[in-house]
């Protein structure tokens, strides 16, 4: 399942976008994931997970073809 | 209804205030954010905006049926720009239309303040010893 | 703080905005008031504004000093226009710049609110079948 | 003294401004004689009384060479 990133988890993770090798089942399991291949993304204020265009709780599930976003703290405007 | 929804690379604030205006409502208000030359005393050189385009156009969208339910809003524009900004450019322009002033206050306030916190875009400041994006961290 | 009072016969919103806008402050907030093309349904043809202007002028610049105190307003500009003028055309506008948003918001109201209560301006609507000064009758 | 009228005043009055003949003591006074002299003005909302641009109670003295305005309701905005 491929993967966004913006902002600043775009420069932690150093890229744009990911192949993550597995397949997570649910976005609570994505974002363990994450949080170890990218330890400093646990120092983010708070870290969003969007699911094709909508945020996403931990307990939603995920399948092959999602469009998968990482959200960092917003600051627009 | 009408809506105006976008991202652009440089803001017309006239577009968004003459979609807005029509014969049939008599006020409108607008925001208009800039880029401010300090952030807490220390000289900002520039600005650079990145968004999630897609989604950030369907919450842009989400704001405005919001307005449109809760304050009867007649016309909303909400134009954000992304890339390089300096001090003193444009970077958000808002602008609604409401038969009652009172309305279109609180919808205008309501759209500037809900799009802080829900739509996908991410500001990097640059000042003269490094940059960093704006609220990343606690 | 930088203000703009002016009374004129041709609204330019655009001067408003220019006029407010500055590296120093982050967000500004405009209302623009235009003529309607209808009042409780009844079909308004066009309006006819007369102030008296040197006192209509020393109340918009109270109205701009109580802002600044009030909401720390960096800069105001209170525009409004007289003589004859048709549906959608604009009648009034007024341009807050603060640092905060929250402040620009409240001072423009608090601006335009003002305005329709202490400023001697007077507004004649036409009909088809005939004119009346509103609000002057109870 | 010279009085001025705006938006309906000026239509009930006659015209955009008065010699007063007598120099009414107070704005109530001056108030008094508008309202015998134009009883239609009773039918006002209000009528305030601006003495060199600003507006003044009832019981302000009015001199000789005062800027005195007759001000009905107002709908500017």
């Amino acid at each position: 399942m491929k993967i966004m990133f913006f902002g600043i988890t775009k420069e932690l993770a150093g890229g744009p976008s990911l192949d993550v090798p597995l397949q997570p089942a649910t976005v609570g399991e994505l974002r363990g994931w994450l949080m170890e291949r990218y330890p400093a993304m646990k120092n983010l204020r708070a870290v969003m997970i969007a699911v094709n265009k909508t945020y996403a709780g931990d307990a939603q599930p995920l399948a092959e073809g999602d469009e998968v976003a990482v959200i960092p703290p917003l600051s627009g405007g | 209804m009408r809506s105006l929804i976008k991202i652009v690379s440089h803001i017309q604030t006239d577009e968004a205030i003459r979609f807005v205006e029509s014969p049939e409502s008599g006020g409108i208000v607008t925001f208009i954010g800039t880029v401010r030359n300090q952030t807490q005393g220390k000289p900002v050189l520039k600005l650079f905006f990145e968004s999630y385009e897609p989604m950030a156009l369907l919450e842009m969208e989400k704001i405005a049926r919001q307005a449109a339910v809760q304050w009867n809003v007649q016309h909303i524009a909400i134009i954000h720009a992304t890339g390089e900004k300096l001090p003193g450019e444009e970077v958000v322009v808002i602008a609604v239309a409401a038969p009652h002033r009172g309305a279109a206050f609180a919808a205008c306030q309501y759209a500037i303040d809900t799009l802080k916190e829900t739509v996908p875009i991410w500001k990097r400041e640059f000042f003269e010893d490094g940059a960093v994006w704006v609220a990343a961290h606690p």
